[in-house]
């Protein structure tokens, strides 16, 4: 009984071989490690949500997929907005005759033209705090009238009470193909926020039709559109077939053409008919998938420090016999160990701040666990950024150096008048990765002679503690969400202090000052003089262990083409394609290495 | 001694358990016959191993622990223990049937009776279940059971004491054995049911003449239904002869002590008198005669407490394991 | 029987009470609310009262006819669990979801280990004492020693991925029996020890009642013995571990849904741990202790069946 | 059995010649004393550095080899070491579990079921609810709301005892799982309340206390004894899920977290850390399972009859 048993499991297991693939069909196939916590732009937060989502939803503009540095182009927008003089209106032309998808929830099931109106409803949304939008911190205090209309919605019992059609100053459509934007203050930064998937329009039918469950029907007019989406399992986008016309760019980095990538150039976009996006959380099966050939490619997900944090090691020749290519790239990532400013212990205490700054062995720690394929840090700013401080390490005095470390100890010691007591580290989470990282760190503080404990806690507790101020040190990093180091500067503005982003709780009026002149002014050289400086006033005080800059870095299979890694990489599937022919080797090329 | 009558032969059957501390010889090298149609009783103490050389006759030594080491039985002149089992499976319930002293747990409680009679039936007479349940019936009403037709469908735990006992005999019977092995058939039962089963013992013997081997403690029950008798006293055969023999002159002081033991009618006591000591245990044997600890006669006799007596032919068919036992 | 089944129904009421109190000091009071993670980063003071406003969490604990206990109650009651904080879905589909994938890798595996760790467990039963006994218990000793999470490693990096006997991984448009066969096959290798030696002991306490001889002494074969007379009596405690399991497989498998992708229950927990979604656990815990306790009654309800000394009465 | 023997001396006997179990009673005992001489080390602050597992003894995850018998870590720690005091975390936590289901379970269960009425109800239905929680769930969900709760004692005079990875760990798993020992006692109380040795106690006036404690529970310590023998595996085997789902002990090292550790080690190959650990658990529940049945066997006299 029990032979014949194992022997259908047996049978069902052997049964199984590689799909064979269909030519016409072309499928992209990739992996996410956290689970995808909803569709809907206006709410969305996490990197992997933000990433499905931005296949199927575009926002007003968009970064060109081969040129770097990072440059805008126009996506749903016409054109680069016009700004007013005093930098205070910005007015952006729409494209004509964009669809959104089809979808139940329009009329004859047909989608509609965008209006302008559609980012203007998107937006008051995100405001309307019976929402109680993640996003609000995007526009808080920025346009005119818009935090009135906040105030407004708290005044409305129900989410139904709240009326979309009161009008908000900032926001005007004067024809449905304009759209007029009013700024309390200049703020240069916001067409990269236009760029951000939050800021993308919504269609009030969809929202109204699906109601919560928003989240669950993504309508935009991306290039692709949700077929499947089986929750906590694997995500199916197919080709939008009213998708405007867009074509794969032109030009791009001087050798781009020699690795092929312009190969597509001015073909219509999209070049993969699906996309198929399987979640693993184990890293185990998300490896060996990859190497069977079912992923094309294995991104890194960015979400939080452990993600960001890939501890594979270099290509081993194994990996080259089975032609897989690597790409490592800059992202705008800064990993740090912050300290609480307001701490008595460590606020007080310059020396002890460095002294720990200095015992951190950075390269070690590269080595250790991005396979020397980060940057050390000693500031804030990465180093893509336009105003990065190549000499920031002379000045931030903090690089790794024991002796330095024991003499600042000593110091701190005088100062805080007795022997140290023991910190804490609060680290953003309990599994191997993070006990690893702690690991490495308490021997770390151990040499220098400082005794730190490492306190691991899940995320939520650890954003908890962090708001709270109640987190001595934390570990902690930040992607930029567009390449202004504003988005960096204001991390230590003291106005944003917890449970604002200003983790450090750090203040320092000459900063504030400096930031409150330069955030307002657009890109130019005497803002990244100002930018330098102000980073240099928060090195001075240390209120950080500045770690290094993320190198993400991703493996490709030979057959996925157009593979170019980005640092803000979303909705770029639409590049890519897949070579079946090489596809279909591989397999055979598995079976010889059996 | 073997007869052309005889139905079953014991030959110097030893049967051992496997303990921790070593081999307890439960039965060793028994023999005796039992002719056809006769009742031979098999009388002693509790732990003397007369269940122990039933089971040996069924073939039921519970193994691995125990095992039959050495002797001979056999049953219509072919040698039981070199049936293979499946051969033995054929005999057992078919030719030699066996009831058990305790009625209530040798009956499957999640089984209705009528089921498990007719499952014998069934198995030996290769009988339809429909056919197998009327004879079944006809069985039940055989053994006495009142409207057998209803309990058939009943279950053990509804019946009483004496009722599962005559359900055991009916399922004994059931393939009209040629032998029936009654293990303290009645001790578990009071006093009133005794007789009667006794009774309906007798009564089937009669009627489907079969031998019975009767095991009990109770010289009672011996005097009124055996044939013949043998005394086993620390897994040996202390006596044997004849059931009236054995009442008029035991020779063996441990048989003299059983019957004195027993309160006799008519005959006043103000005590009874009882046999001073108690079994040994089947581990550490007494050397030399395992009776001499408690004898009358040879407790401090050196012959009795070295050597152990052979059963010897005493007076024609009368034997006896007993260094004085004499005419 | 019915009178009987009534009167068990009545006799959980205190129990689901129980439960519920249970689960709502864990979750509700011990744990403290979440308001402020669902507010995300740099969220504002009313953003946060707006949230706990929503979920209620603003309400006294007890002592209030609108008290968050009393509400507790209803809404466990009503099997409405509200919608999950990490991403905004109704628990209870996500529960929905996941009990089909999570069933279709226990059940099978339920069954399957039901089937060869009775078997197996009777025919050791016989040979007790020899050198088959002897060698199976001590096998299961072994196999109940490795950790779990040790076979699932070990099994997914050599059966699946060194020699390709069965899928890694769940794969969309794959049948389901293949990907769930490894796991499966996992599942009952784990568990295969521990169910054995508790069949065997059930089994050997069986065979040493008096009717096994009886059944012997009528000339019955071994097999019938065991597979009609000693097991039919064994079904009790059979039962017993048999029924009261069957709430669990609910569960799914927390390690092997995670590992093998199966979207099931035991994977929405893990995230829910993360995610510190006290909700979705309290949820599961409920259901989980409803089955129990329904389970628990269909137990008596069968001893009927198998055992005709039970009576209702 | 033998007459002239007590009871326990009997079943020692026959404990003692069972040599499989004796050999795991001297792995068991092993560990025990690997442990004991780590805390005792810690406590006597000696210098143990030969054991120090947070020390660099060789280069990054270096294969088993002359120096390093198990190989070494990320960190080029020895995996021996590493495995050596996880042994101390597992054991620690499988003890303190015991001893607080013991102390829950066993004066409930012996009150309940002395006392019964009003008494045995509430227990009754105290265990009946947890019992009918999934237990993983309830481990869980204990451990899920302790971890990083602070414990005040104060009332006990214990202080306060902030709760990190391993007081939680066996805090979850001994507050879940005292049901099963306190319905066993419960059971059992009830069966011997009615034993004459007991009602000749109450006959000549003895107290209840002095009953239960003196006379019931002396009576029904073998069954805590067993059920513990083969629970231990249990509650081993559990601090493994727990680490696996982040809510285990994380400052030293422990065998969860090693096995825990493979799950990006073994994709790049490194196989020793997760074997050691696997080996060391599959070890000691082994002989924890070996021993707890022959001390089932020797002890419970139904068991006796075979």
């Amino acid at each position: 009984m029990r032979y014949c048993f194992l022997a259908i499991l047996l049978i069902a297991g052997c049964r199984y071989s590689a799909e064979k693939p269909d030519p016409n069909d072309t499928v992209l196939y990739s992996s996410h490690g956290a689970k995808v916590r909803g569709l809907d732009p206006g709410d969305i937060g996490d990197t992997t949500s933000t990433a499905i989502a931005s296949q199927i939803i575009e926002c007003l503009y968009q970064y060109h997929y081969l040129k770097r540095p990072y440059e805008l182009i126009p996506s749903l927008a016409e054109g680069m907005p016009f700004v007013s003089k005093d930098g205070l209106a910005y007015t952006i032309k729409i494209k004509k005759g964009v669809r959104f998808a089809d979808d139940v929830c329009f009329n004859d099931g047909k989608g509609r033209e965008l209006r302008a109106g559609d980012f203007v409803f998107a937006w008051k949304r995100i405001a309307d705090i019976k929402y109680l939008s993640k996003n609000w911190w995007i526009f808080d205090n920025k346009i005119v009238g818009l935090d009135e209309f906040r105030e407004y919605t708290k005044t409305c019992k129900r989410t139904a009470d709240v009326d979309y059609n009161s009008p908000v100053e900032g926001l005007q459509t004067p024809d449905d193909y304009t759209l007029v934007i009013k700024l309390k203050k200049p703020w240069p930064q916001i067409v990269y926020l236009l760029a951000h998937l939050p800021t993308a329009p919504m269609a009030q039918e969809a929202v109204e039709y699906y109601g919560k469950d928003i989240i669950n029907h993504p309508v935009g007019t991306g290039p692709y559109k949700l077929k499947r989406w089986h929750k906590g399992s694997y995500i199916e986008m197919v080709k939008n077939p009213i998708f405007r016309d867009e074509f794969y760019p032109s030009e791009g980095e001087p050798n781009d053409a020699r690795n092929g990538l312009l190969a597509d150039a001015g073909k219509k976009l999209p070049l993969t008919n699906r996309l198929v996006t399987v979640l693993i959380q184990e890293d185990p099966p998300q490896w060996f998938l990859f190497l069977q050939g079912k992923i094309d490619v294995s991104g890194i997900p960015k979400d939080n420090f452990s993600e960001a944090i890939d501890l594979r090691r270099q290509l081993t020749p194994e990996m080259q016999a089975r032609n897989i290519k690597l790409f490592t790239f800059r992202d705008t990532s800064t990993y740090w160990f912050g300290f609480n400013m307001e701490d008595e212990v460590l606020g007080k205490n310059l020396p002890l701040r460095m002294a720990l700054s200095c015992a951190v062995d950075r390269d070690k720690y590269i080595e250790l666990f991005t396979n020397n394929r980060g940057e050390p840090a000693y500031g804030f700013i990465p180093p893509l950024m336009s105003c990065y401080n190549p000499d920031i390490k002379n000045i931030a005095q903090t690089a790794y150096n024991l002796q330095n470390a024991r003499k600042l100890v000593k110091e701190a010691e005088r100062i805080y008048g007795s022997k140290l007591p023991r910190l804490t580290l609060a680290m953003p989470g309990t599994d191997i990765v993070f006990r690893q990282h702690g690991d490495f760190l308490k021997r770390c503080f151990k040499d220098a002679g400082l005794d730190v404990e490492i306190d691991y806690m899940d995320w939520p507790t650890f954003q908890n503690k962090i708001k709270t101020k109640s987190a001595q040190m934390f570990a902690l990093g930040w992607v930029g969400d567009y390449p202004d180091a504003e988005n960096f500067l204001q991390l230590f503005y003291s106005k944003n202090v917890s449970p604002g982003s200003n983790n450090f709780n750090y203040s320092n009026p000459e900063f504030d000052r400096i930031y409150e002149n330069a955030c307002v002014m657009p890109d130019s050289p005497e803002r990244d003089a100002l930018y330098k400086k102000a980073e240099e006033i928060v090195i001075k005080d240390c209120p950080a262990i500045f770690l290094t800059h993320g190198v993400a870095f991703v493996l490709t299979h030979d057959w996925a083409l157009n593979v170019k890694p980005h640092a803000f990489a979303y909705g770029t599937s639409k590049y890519r394609r897949v070579d079946p022919v090489k596809k279909a080797a591989y397999s055979e090329l598995l079976r010889t290495l059996k | 001694m073997a007869e052309n009558n005889t139905l079953l032969s014991v030959r110097n059957l030893s049967t051992f358990f496997d303990t921790e501390q070593g081999p307890a010889k439960a039965v060793q090298n028994v023999s005796f016959d039992i002719k056809s149609a006769e009742t031979f009783a098999l009388v002693g103490e509790s732990g003397c191993g007369k269940s122990v050389t039933a089971l040996s006759i069924m073939r039921l030594i519970p193994h691995p622990q125990g095992r039959i080491v050495s002797g001979k039985i056999s049953f219509k002149n072919h040698n039981i223990l070199e049936l293979t089992e499946k051969r033995m499976r054929t005999i057992r319930g078919n030719k030699i049937a066996m009831i058990f002293q305790e009625p209530m747990t040798s009956l499957n409680p999640v089984f209705s009776i009528g089921f498990q009679i007719a499952e014998a039936i069934r198995l030996h007479q290769r009988k339809k279940s429909s056919r197998a349940w009327s004879m079944t019936e006809e069985i039940l009403e055989k053994v006495h059971i009142p409207d057998a037709g209803r309990r058939l469908y009943e279950y053990p735990h509804q019946l009483s004491g004496g009722m599962r006992q005559r359900v055991m005999i009916a399922m004994a019977i059931s393939c009209k054995p040629s032998l029936l092995i009654a293990d303290e058939p009645t001790t578990a039962l009071d006093v009133t049911i005794q007789a009667q089963i006794l009774d309906l013992l007798d009564e089937l013997q009669k009627s489907e003449n079969m031998s019975i081997l009767l095991i009990t403690h109770d010289l009672g029950v011996v005097a009124q239904r055996a044939d013949n008798v043998a005394v086993m006293y620390a897994s040996k055969i202390a006596e044997q002869c004849s059931c009236n023999e054995l009442f008029k002159n035991p020779l063996h002081p441990y048989t003299q002590g059983l019957l004195n033991s027993r309160p006799q009618l008519g005959t006043r006591q103000n005590r009874l008198n009882t046999i001073a000591g108690n079994v040994p245990e089947p581990l550490n044997f007494p050397s030399g005669c395992k009776f001499h600890p408690r004898c009358p006669i040879g407790y401090n006799d050196k012959r009795c407490q070295t050597v152990e007596p052979e059963l010897r032919e005493v007076s024609p068919n009368h034997y006896a394991a007993c260094w004085y036992a004499k005419k | 029987m019915i009178a009987y089944i009534i009167r068990r129904l009545l006799y959980t009421i205190p129990i689901i009470f129980g439960v519920l109190l249970v689960t709502f000091i864990l979750f509700n009071v011990v744990s403290g609310d979440v308001s402020d993670q669902i507010a995300g980063k740099a969220a504002s003071a009313e953003t946060i009262a707006e949230i706990r406003a929503e979920y209620g969490w603003d309400k006294p604990l007890f002592l209030s006819w609108d008290s968050q206990f009393i509400n507790h109650l209803k809404n466990s009651l009503t099997f409405d669990f509200g919608r999950s904080w990490s991403d905004r879905e109704p628990i209870i589909d996500k529960i929905k979801q996941g009990a089909l994938p999570s069933l279709s890798l226990t059940i099978p595996m339920f069954i399957g280990e039901l089937i060869i760790s009775i078997s197996l467990a009777l025919i050791v039963a016989f040979f007790r004492g020899t050198i088959i006994d002897i060698l199976s218990v001590f096998i299961c000793v072994v196999l109940m020693s490795v950790p779990f999470l040790s076979f699932i490693l070990f099994g997914q990096y050599f059966l699946a991925f060194k020699w390709g006997l069965f899928p890694v991984y769940f794969w969309p448009d794959l049948p389901l029996p293949q990907y769930v066969a490894l796991p499966i096959l996992i599942g009952i290798v784990a568990g295969l020890g521990g169910n054995l030696r508790f069949y065997r002991t059930v089994m050997l306490d069986e065979l040493r009642n008096d009717y096994v001889r009886t059944a012997f002494a009528k000339g019955l074969g071994t097999g019938t013995v065991l597979f009609r007379h000693v097991l039919k009596n064994a079904m009790i405690p059979i039962i017993t571990q048999v029924v009261l399991a069957i709430p669990f497989l609910f569960l799914g498998s927390l390690l092997l849904e995670r590992f093998f992708g199966i979207p099931g229950l035991g994977y929405l927990m893990i995230d829910a741990i993360a995610a510190r979604d006290f909700q979705i656990i309290n949820a599961m815990t409920f259901i989980g202790a409803i089955l129990f306790v329904v389970f628990n009654l269909i137990t008596d309800i069968c001893y009927s069946i198998v055992d005709p000394r039970v009576s209702f009465e | 059995m033998i007459k002239g023997r007590s009871y326990w001396a009997d079943s020692l006997r026959q404990l003692r010649k069972h040599t499989l179990a004796m050999y795991s009673l001297g792995i068991i005992v092993v560990y025990i004393l690997v442990v004991m001489f780590i805390y005792l080390a810690n406590w006597t602050k000696t210098d143990v550095s030969f054991l120090d597992w947070n020390q660099q003894v060789g280069k990054e995850y270096e294969k088993p080899n002359k120096q390093n018998i198990l190989g070494t870590d990320f960190l080029g720690r020895s995996v021996l070491r590493k495995t050596i005091y996880g042994a101390r975390v597992s054991l620690t936590i499988a003890f303190w579990a015991s001893i607080i289901s013991i102390l829950i379970g066993v004066p409930l269960g012996a009150a309940a079921g002395y006392f019964r009425g009003f008494i045995d109800d509430i227990v009754v239905w105290i265990y009946t609810t947890l019992s009918s929680i999934p237990y993983i769930l309830l481990i869980l969900a204990f451990a899920l709301v302790l971890r990083g709760k602070t414990l005040n004692l104060n009332s006990l005079g214990l202080g306060t005892i902030s709760l990190s990875g391993i007081s939680t760990v066996y805090l979850a798993i001994g507050l879940t799982s005292w049901v099963d020992i306190c319905r066993l006692i419960r059971a059992e109380v009830m069966k011997h309340k009615q034993r004459e040795y007991i009602l000749a106690a109450l006959s000549y006036g003895c107290s209840n206390s002095r009953i239960i404690f003196r006379h019931l529970i002396p009576n029904v310590f073998h069954l805590i004894i067993i059920s513990f023998s083969l629970r231990f595996v249990g509650f081993i085997q559990a601090e493994v899920i727990l680490s696996f789902l982040g809510l285990g002990e994380k400052n030293s090292p422990s065998w969860g977290a090693m096995i825990d550790a493979a799950r990006l080690d073994l994709p790049k190959g490194y196989w020793w850390e997760m074997t050691a650990a696997t080996a060391a658990i599959f070890l000691i529940s082994l002989a924890l399972n070996i021993f707890g049945d022959a001390l089932r066997d020797s002890l419970d006299p139904k068991l006796k009859v075979q």
